[in-house]
């Protein structure tokens, strides 16, 4: 047993532990220091990590096969590991609007669920599917409702509760009856015997129950109804780390389990993957059109990106798995450089409503900038992240349309276009709102902590390096696509 | 370094350095864009000078790999199709750069989104990577949707903005969704054009993907192009459209589509592009004929010449649809004119608009007394616009006609038509109710382009009209040898794919 | 010990008591989700406490004598507890009896009914296998949880401190 | 051929000359005007200097490659015989005359800089047509004149009427220009070649070639000719491009312009077979008549002589259609001189009258205008072919054509066009310089200076003594095989040799002379409304073509371009993208509504997605 | 009829259904709460009985795990409920559409 391999989950958990102690000594008005200690010691995680010295650059399982270190939990921690960076400096800017006096608590309860999504991207079983996933969703259930004071906030914490609950009691059934057909937990091995039960409805049952509970944390068709409540009501940090993390480490668990868990039974489901991800993608753009709320623009945005993901999913190829993870990289720097700005423009406002945008322009034309290229790279055009990352998934579609002969996946490509077509419409009423918003009410100018700022430029760089120089990013998304295989 | 990297990135190096320019210094901020846009514009007469007709593939190649895994690579190099594109949207990007003056409000974001638009269709037009192609066209097509958005006029803004907008984002990714699918039935496993034709040489495309791309293609690239009947977006944006984005846009990224038409769809899909040969030849009808109509009606000056332009399309298609050297030649031949042409009118427009505040045709009238120059140009506009000879634009068309002749007859004859007679109606129409006429009171105040650098994009639009409409030889000489391989390619490969097996591309060996 | 083991390992027994639990089970759980005379929370959660611990009858049954008991005293024991300190906290009213909406009746029946219909149709799929031998004892299953399932077993551990402090958080009587 | 050079000069000056005037001249009037001037002096003297190296009889070619793509060979060519050496002379002759003219005439006008930069495009456009050696060449100065003309004629761009008769010009020519540049292209797909000698060579080795489509080729390229010599049913622009300044209507509208259409069919005569030959002297014949007809009507002293000129096209296109170029360009050549010696005494009277142009506010003039006056009586004398002036013998030279060519109706036609034209034109003469003055200005009308009689005398010696001097000798065997020189003498009595043509001419010169002069001598007001009645109002609305085409044409396009416009506008943009666009944000605003925001509903929606998930997979 | 697998498995899934009935139609946040916990009572009974038809004791110790997951959730849960208990007044769901559209 090779439990070195979870040194940096340890380490995570640690610093968590010693936040929380760390509260008890630091006086209230540095309690903002808490959080970039945090970040300093996350960052030093993440070099190492990326100089394949940390634990997870050691590949191999651990715990009779449960926990996996590959490629795919790799890349998925650096970016776990990124998006929780930025949530921090996000949450060190919107401390002074969380219960005052438990920041401590909001720094180390991000890194348990931090811990949760490193756990899940080593997930090669499923108890530790279940059991990193209910940690990370538990941690959620506090995190969304973390600001009491404002009944949103608790609102949607009830909400994100039950259908969380709700999704868990399924996933849990299907995980039984898998389990109680196959006998087989650990995935690999379950990928061994799957085959011999692909005519098993009960079997299949199972599978599709865990996929609810999946579905649910993607915010996919038709488990997406809860994503814009919780996203608007949820403390802004949380909305970030809940869209980019939560939404992540259901992605990583997705794929684990129909490609290496039971790909024989995935390769019957195109059709299904091709529905699901259709309506996603139209459901998130449609109902986006009308919204004024920001915050919950971005939460039915979010479905639609689910939808953009699912297409890697639904081609049934690395290259589409590749392309999956490629334009989630670029999403975690997007949504955290919008989430970042509306933080700050925001954080003083009664409601996210996108009039609060107008005149940010003048207010401060680094935000104004940064809300734009967030924006513009959502809405899939070049050079930035976004685009990229769409051409990669159409093209994994396509070349699956190409090769299946499955006349479905053409017209997959082409609702994807339309979704994108129509995304356009709300993303650039954004950036019409930021330019040229009628009767902004205030002008002053927004005052930019240069911790913000620098959280800002890494956002910034993320997203143009992403789309400027895509080798690097896709021979890491290449090599993680291969691991789901083996 | 290729000559090219130099035209498009100065324009985008110094795009970059007005970042940091404060946005007070605006003779700065004017004088890096004009000076980045004039240097562009020099290397591109120096690159054009230097072009050898005929010779043997590309010429300035350069090929830095981008993404190795996927086979893009950022490579550029121009043959005789997009010497003269490149030679026209350097001009153009000058011309436009020298008229934003007319802006007065955020000059520096305007002039850095200028910039990139210059620098990206430029790079696109150069680019000899499918990958690239597409992302400059992108990079230059986004701008012009925040310019019309922010600096766009009239009521009808808004609408016209997400208009455009959304039309040209549908038609792009259409075209995207053909491209990727080309890459991938192609085989070649790169998204280097060369290498695909050259593969494709060996391998054609099934008839079965070919049917499934071109089409792709043809709409996506289409709609780029306002081919009727998705036409609609052009007149209602280039109406509300700075003049300076106006021109970039009609005169140079629109002709993107249909370089895209020629560069890639004619080689690679010769049995589809055959079969669709007619219906791309009856829509030009719509272009020329209906919209040359609309055209009649339109009260509003830049409406009218929106939908000039857009029936300046057709004739480029008929001679694209018409698949002989001739019109083929003839339709990369008006894709040159007319950049030039609607940059010109745009500017003109303009220029107008920014003096009178109406393009209302009917509040206008004598204007030639207050603005002789500005009238002069307008009328010379006009008249290229409905194919004068002197102007390159007569060129173009009449090779085309010449060259659909053969092939479509009666569409050729409706071209002819409205060219000749439609598009001197309302073209005369126009000068005789702005420039002629008596002069309304209220214009005694306007003012004509007084000094050389008012007068000077104006100018150098008018002239480089004049000169390739005097010595057209200067383009066709370039462009000939190259159209021939296209040609070839688009209709020589017929044999070989109906019998697959059979040695495609006999004609092109013979021809070398 | 002897004898109950004896009792229920017999054949026909066994199979009554299975039938007797079972109805108690889901009688229970009808009365706790729908119950005609109460809407009163405090019923419902009466009944569900009697569901657990008919349930934990089929544990018995089933040999799992840990979770049987464990059953009990975590869900019977300590959560409704919870529940009904909670409620009782809250000094809920009854539920509003509303005007039914048929629709939404109909509509809730009809997906729950085609959710049920499809489990129970996935019955016939199982196959059966050997006899039921599995024996629930404690030692083994204790061995397993802290060998195998360690990592799992460490990261609850983790999740009950989220929880605890979550707890805390949520129900800190001043907000500062 | 000597002096190869020279024609390429010839023709380029006048382009020069419009460089230097836009570039750099714009300021000063006399410059400009001298540098127009002396382009199109130098190039009359430059056509001499050839003609003298090289003499009449000859043939030859000069050219460079312009455009080469594939099959389609453009050569800028010039093509130098006997026929575009005349015409050269009479371009730059007649228009050097009219240039000088100019100088005088536009003296008090601030644009006249403007005006001769227009003049000299027009120059270069016109010399351009007659040395093309290939049609594309020729189309474009064929497109390029008709633009110089409609600058000219919306040269007072400020006044409507001129706006709209230049656009009018401009318009309808290009209906001509579609037909032409159609020939064209048909002449080419079926030929293969554009240039005139490769056509000629090809079709007279193989007359066959052209087939079926002969006659409609034919008719198309003829359309070129009736756009720009004005023949029905394309004439209507003609009188009202009189809008333009007087010279104007001399070089464009009488001596040059107009008569391309007549050189470009004698250019290509080669093409025409004997279809549309006919077609087309009859085309020819019906526009002499019903011009002449609404010249009798008319009041303006420009559009009598625009009718004029319109009749006499007809004569000349006729006459080409009658098989007959010779006699064509001899009518032309002398039409030419005393045309516009015509339409300049007009200018003169104009200029003298303070530019009144109602022929009925004038009279007496012969007075106060002496030269004008005599000038003014050269040009109607030739005009209405009274020996021993030009006009006679090239009158004479059609009538006998049309005889020989036992064309009975249209000789009868020609005859009676002959007694109309002597009838109108007199009727002019009387009304502006007999009677009493009808206005004041009349009698306060003055001579005008030198710089402008001088060209008319000049140009009243060629309108006298044109039918004469050899002009028919030039053209040598251009168009026969063997054709003799003929001494002064024996050009002199050419008519005697038909009697009968001669007689009948002079008949109706006479005819008319006595009708004119019984009516108009003295007559304050038009007597032939009342005669005539119906027919004269008639002829005084032109026979209504303008209202007819008006009807026709221009509102079948307005209704056509208002459809497609009411299509753009409501069903593209209104209905289709409309509906797509509110379809997208209903379905939008409907699909939220799922979102009520109660849990239980969340719940409820989230089962149901379950439950057809589960449905769909599993509940086959 | 020998009690069988099926016999428990069908127990099992009648529970699951009737707390998602549960989960649907009650408006009271509590007793959704309580019909979710029989949901993972369901699947601790499938669970329990697989394991004793399979021999297998894997799944009893996802057994435990979800109970004690439960717990934790329940502890949250109501704590969550509490909070909003007093905000509100109200543990009825329709009382709980702040956000919605």
């Amino acid at each position: 047993m090779n439990s070195s391999l979870i040194m940096l989950e340890i380490s995570v958990i640690g610093l968590g532990l010693v936040l929380m102690l760390a509260d008890l000594f630091v006086p209230a008005e540095r309690r903002r220091f808490i959080g970039y200690a945090a970040i300093v010691a996350l960052g030093v995680l993440l070099i190492t990590s990326l100089s394949g010295n940390g634990s997870c650059g050691q590949f191999g399982t651990a715990f009779g096969g449960m926990f996996i270190n590959d490629g795919l939990s790799l890349l998925f921690k650096q970016l776990f590991i990124i998006a929780a960076i930025l949530v921090l400096f996000m949450a060190a800017e919107f401390s002074d609007k969380l219960a005052a006096g438990s920041v401590a608590e909001y720094y180390s309860l991000t890194l348990f669920a931090l811990a949760g999504m490193l756990f899940a991207a080593s997930s090669n079983d499923f108890t530790m599917l279940f059991v990193s996933i209910e940690l990370i969703t538990i941690t959620f259930y506090v995190l969304v409702s973390f600001q009491r004071s404002k009944i949103q906030s608790l609102e949607a914490g009830v909400k994100y509760l039950i259908l969380g609950a709700l999704s868990s009691a399924f996933m849990v059934f299907g995980i039984a009856l898998i389990w109680g057909t196959t006998g087989e937990l650990n995935f690999t091995k379950l990928a061994a015997v799957a085959p011999q039960f692909a005519d098993s409805q009960m079997f299949l049952l199972g599978v599709l129950l865990v996929l609810v509970g999946l579905g649910f944390k993607i915010a996919a068709f038709p488990f997406q109804i809860w994503a814009p409540d919780v996203y608007q009501g949820a403390p802004t940090p949380t909305t970030a780390f809940l869209g980019i993390g939560s939404k992540a480490a259901g992605f990583v668990l997705l794929l684990r389990v129909l490609f290496t868990a039971v790909p024989s039974v995935t390769a019957h489901w195109a059709n299904l993957l091709i529905v699901i991800s259709a309506i996603t993608i139209l459901y998130g753009n449609l109902c986006a059109i009308p919204q004024r709320n920001l915050k919950r623009l971005l939460g039915y945005s979010s479905i639609a990106h689910a939808g953009y993901l699912l297409l890697g999913v639904a081609a049934l190829s690395a290259s589409g798995q590749s392309a999956l993870m490629y334009y989630l990289a670029g999403y975690v720097f997007t949504v955290m450089a919008a989430f970042f700005v509306i933080t700050l423009v925001m954080r003083h406002l009664p409601s996210e409503d996108i009039s609060g945008l107008a005149g940010l322009h003048q207010r401060s034309p680094l935000l104004a900038a940064t809300l734009t290229i967030a924006m513009v790279s959502l809405a899939g055009i070049p050079p930035l992240a976004g685009f990229f990352g769409k051409f990669l998934l159409l093209k994994a579609l396509i070349d699956t349309a190409h090769l299946t002969h499955n006349h479905g996946y053409y017209c997959l490509a082409f609702t994807a276009l339309i979704g994108v077509v129509i995304s356009l419409y709300y993303y650039f009423g954004v950036i019409r709102e930021i330019y040229w918003g009628k009767n902004p009410e205030d002008l002053s100018p927004i005052e930019i902590s240069s911790p913000a700022k620098l959280s800002l430029a890494i956002c910034l760089a993320g997203i143009f390096w992403i789309g400027l120089f895509p080798d690097t990013v896709l021979n890491i998304t290449n090599l993680a696509a291969t691991a789901l295989g083996k | 370094m290729s000559i090219l990297t130099y035209i498009a990135g100065w324009p985008l190096l110094a795009a970059l350095a007005l970042v940091v320019v404060p946005r007070n210094y605006r003779v700065i901020i004017r004088a890096i864009a004009v000076l980045a846009t004039l240097i562009s514009a020099v290397l591109a007469v120096k690159m054009f000078a230097q072009f050898v007709p005929g010779a043997n593939g590309f010429q300035f190649e350069q090929q830095i790999p981008w993404v190795e895994s996927l086979g893009i690579s950022y490579h550029v190099g121009v043959d005789g199709l997009n010497v003269g594109l490149i030679l026209m949207g350097a001009i153009v990007a000058f011309a436009a750069a020298l008229c934003s003056w007319e802006i007065q409000t955020r000059e520096k974001e305007f002039y850095i989104l200028l910039l990139l638009m210059t620098g990206g269709i430029l790079g696109a037009f150069a680019s000899l990577d499918l990958f690239f192609f597409y992302f400059l066209h992108e990079l230059a097509l986004v701008p012009t949707f925040i310019m019309i958005g922010v600096w766009g006029r009239g009521e009808k803004k808004n609408y016209a903005t997400f208009q455009i907008t959304l039309y040209l984002s549908i038609g792009a990714l259409i075209a995207l969704i053909g491209l990727i699918a080309l890459y991938l039935q192609s085989g070649a496993n790169t998204f280097d054009i060369p290498k695909i034709i050259e593969h494709a040489k060996t391998n054609p495309l099934s008839l079965n993907a070919q049917n499934f791309i071109f089409p792709l293609l043809l709409f996506g690239f289409g709609i780029l192009v306002s081919l009727w009947p998705f036409h609609s977006w052009a007149p209602l944006g280039y109406g509300v459209a700075p003049s300076p984005t106006a021109m970039l846009h009609a005169g140079v990224l629109k002709k993107f589509g249909l370089y895209g038409l020629i560069r890639i769809a004619l080689p690679l899909l010769p049995q589809a592009t055959q079969s669709w040969a007619h219906v791309i030849a009856w829509l030009c009808v719509g272009n020329i004929l209906y919209v040359g109509w609309v055209a009649m009606r339109q009260k509003d000056l830049n409406l009218l010449i929106g939908n000039s332009s857009v029936a300046h399309m057709g004739f480029i298609f008929l001679g694209i649809a018409s698949l002989n050297l001739i019109g083929v030649t003839g339709a990369v031949l008006i894709m040159v004119a007319h950049g030039f042409l609607a940059a010109l009118t745009f500017a003109l427009s303009g220029y107008i608009y920014k003096q009178t505040g109406t393009l209302q045709i009917s509040e206008l009238g004598g204007l030639c007394r207050k603005l002789p120059f500005i009238g002069t140009a307008l009328l010379m506009a006009a008249m290229a616009g409905c194919g004068l000879p002197g102007f390159a634009n007569f060129v173009g068309e009449a090779t085309v006609f010449f060259g659909s002749w053969k092939a479509f007859p009666t569409v050729t004859v409706i071209a002819l038509w409205g060219a000749l007679v439609i598009g001197g109606i309302y073209m005369t129409r126009a000068i005789r109710n702005i420039l002629h006429g008596p002069l309304p009171e209220k214009w005694n105040s306007l003012v004509d382009a007084s000094n050389v650098w008012r007068k000077l994009p104006y100018a150098l639009l008018i002239v480089s009209l004049l000169v390739f409409g005097f010595i057209p030889k200067l383009l066709t000489e370039k462009i000939n040898p190259d159209a021939q391989k296209i040609v070839a390619l688009a209709t020589g490969n017929l044999v070989s794919a109906t019998a697959p097996g059979a040695s495609p591309l006999n004609f092109v060996a013979q021809n070398k | 010990m002897e004898a109950i083991n004896n009792l229920i390992s017999g054949g026909v027994v066994q199979d009554i008591m299975f039938y007797v639990f079972a109805a108690l089970t889901l009688l229970c759980a009808i009365l706790v989700v729908a119950n005609p005379f109460s809407r009163s929370p405090v019923t419902s959660a009466m009944f569900l406490v009697l569901t657990i611990i008919s349930m934990s009858g089929l544990f018995l049954l089933l040999h799992a004598f840990f979770l049987a008991a464990v059953q009990i005293l975590v869900y019977a024991g300590a959560v409704m507890v919870l529940f009904l300190f909670v409620i009782m906290l809250l000094d809920l009213k009854e539920e509003q009896r509303r005007k039914i909406k048929f629709f939404g009746l109909a509509a809730g029946l009809v997906s729950v009914s085609i959710v049920a219909g499809i489990f129970i149709k996935s019955l016939a799929s199982i196959k059966l296998t050997a006899e039921p031998a599995l024996e629930g004892e404690t030692y083994v299953l204790g061995k397993l949880l802290f060998t195998q399932y360690t990592l799992p077993f460490e990261i609850i551990s983790i999740l009950l401190l989220v929880a605890m402090v979550g707890v805390i958080l949520l129900s800190k009587k001043k907000l500062e | 051929m000597k002096y190869e050079n020279l024609p390429w000069l010839i023709l380029f000056l006048p382009l020069l000359s419009v460089a230097v005037i836009t570039l750099f001249t714009l300021r000063s009037k006399t410059v400009s005007s001298l540098i127009s001037i002396g382009a199109v002096v130098t190039g009359f003297v430059m056509t001499l200097l050839f003609i003298n190296a090289n003499g009449f009889q000859f043939s030859g070619e000069t050219s460079a490659n312009w455009l080469s793509i594939g099959g389609l060979q453009i050569d800028f060519g010039l093509k130098l015989d006997a026929l575009s050496m005349m015409m050269l002379l009479v371009v730059t002759g007649v228009g050097g005359a009219i240039h000088i003219y100019s100088f005088g005439y536009m003296h008090d006008d601030e644009s006249m800089a403007r005006f001769f930069a227009f003049l000299s495009l027009f120059t270069f456009s016109m010399l351009g047509i007659v040395l093309a050696n290939n049609f594309l060449m020729m189309f474009i100065f064929w497109e390029l004149v008709g633009v110089s003309s409609y600058l000219l004629i919306g040269f007072w761009f400020e006044k409507p009427s001129a706006g709209d008769a230049a656009k009018k010009a401009f318009v309808t020519n290009r209906l001509g220009d579609f037909g032409f540049l159609f020939g064209i292209l048909m002449v080419w797909g079926l030929l293969g070649s554009l240039s005139f000698s490769a056509l000629q060579t090809t079709l007279a080795a193989n007359p066959a070639l052209l087939g079926a489509s002969a006659t409609l080729a034919g008719l198309l390229i003829f359309c070129g000719a009736m756009g720009k010599s004005a023949q029905f049913p394309l004439h209507v622009w003609l009188p009202d491009a009189m809008e333009g300044p007087t010279p104007v209507s001399a070089l464009i509208h009488a001596a040059t312009m107009v008569a391309a259409g007549v050189y470009m069919l004698c250019r290509t005569l080669f093409l025409f077979n004997s279809e549309s030959l006919h077609l087309i002297s009859y085309i020819g014949g019906f526009t002499a008549l019903l011009a002449a007809l609404m010249a009798v009507q008319q009041n303006d002293i420009k559009r009598i002589i625009a009718y004029s000129t319109l009749s006499q096209l007809g004569y000349m296109v006729m006459t080409v259609g009658l098989n007959g170029p010779t006699p064509a360009m001899f009518h032309l050549t002398t039409h030419a001189f005393f045309k516009a010696l015509l339409f300049l005494s007009a200018g003169s009277v104009i200029v003298g009258m303070h530019h009144e142009q109602d022929i009925w506010q004038m009279g007496n003039l012969r007075k106060k205008m002496p030269i004008t006056f005599l000038t003014f009586t050269i040009g109607t004398l030739a005009l209405c072919g009274v020996p021993p002036f030009s006009g006679f013998y090239s009158k004479d030279a059609i009538l006998t054509q049309a005889l020989a060519q036992k064309s009975y109706l249209l000789f009868g036609v020609g005859v009676f066009v002959a007694a109309l034209t002597t009838f109108y034109t007199f009727r002019l003469f009387f009304i502006v310089f007999f009677g009493k003055e009808k206005s004041k200005a009349a009698s306060h009308a003055h001579e005008s200076p030198l710089v402008m009689t001088l060209p008319l005398i000049a140009l009243a010696v060629f309108s006298f003594a044109g039918g004469f001097i050899g002009i028919t000798n030039n053209y040598g065997s251009q168009f026969v095989n063997h054709h003799e020189a003929l001494s002064m003498a024996q050009q002199f009595t050419e008519p005697f040799n038909n009697l009968f043509p001669m007689a009948c001419g002079l008949g109706a010169v006479a005819v008319g002379l006595f009708l004119a002069y019984s009516l108009y001598n003295n007559a304050a007001a038009d007597p032939l409304p009342t005669k005539l009645g119906g027919l004269a109002t008639l002829m005084k609305n032109k026979f209504y073509f303008d209202e007819f085409y008006e009807a026709t044409f221009i509102r079948a396009h307005d209704f056509l371009a208002a459809v497609a416009d009411w299509l753009d506008r409501w069903i593209l943009e209104g209905a289709i993208i409309g509906a797509i666009r509110g379809g997208t944000d209903l379905s939008g605003r409907a699909l939220r509504l799922a979102q009520t925001g109660n849990l239980q509903t969340y719940a409820f929606l989230f089962v149901l997605g379950v439950a057809l998930l589960l449905y769909f997979v599993l509940g086959k | 009829m020998h009690v069988s697998l099926h016999h428990y498995l069908f127990v099992s899934f009648m529970l699951f259904s009737l707390g998602l009935l549960g989960v649907i139609m009650r408006r009271n946040l509590l007793v959704i709460y309580m019909s979710l916990e029989l949901m993972l009572n369901a699947a601790n009974l499938a669970l329990v009985s697989f394991s004793r038809f399979n021999n297998k004791l894997d799944g009893q110790v996802l057994v435990f795990f979800i109970i004690t997951v439960a717990a934790a959730e329940v502890a949250v849960g109501l704590a969550l409920i509490v909070a909003l208990f007093r905000k509100r007044q109200s543990a009825h769901v329709e009382d709980l559409t702040s956000m919605k559209l």
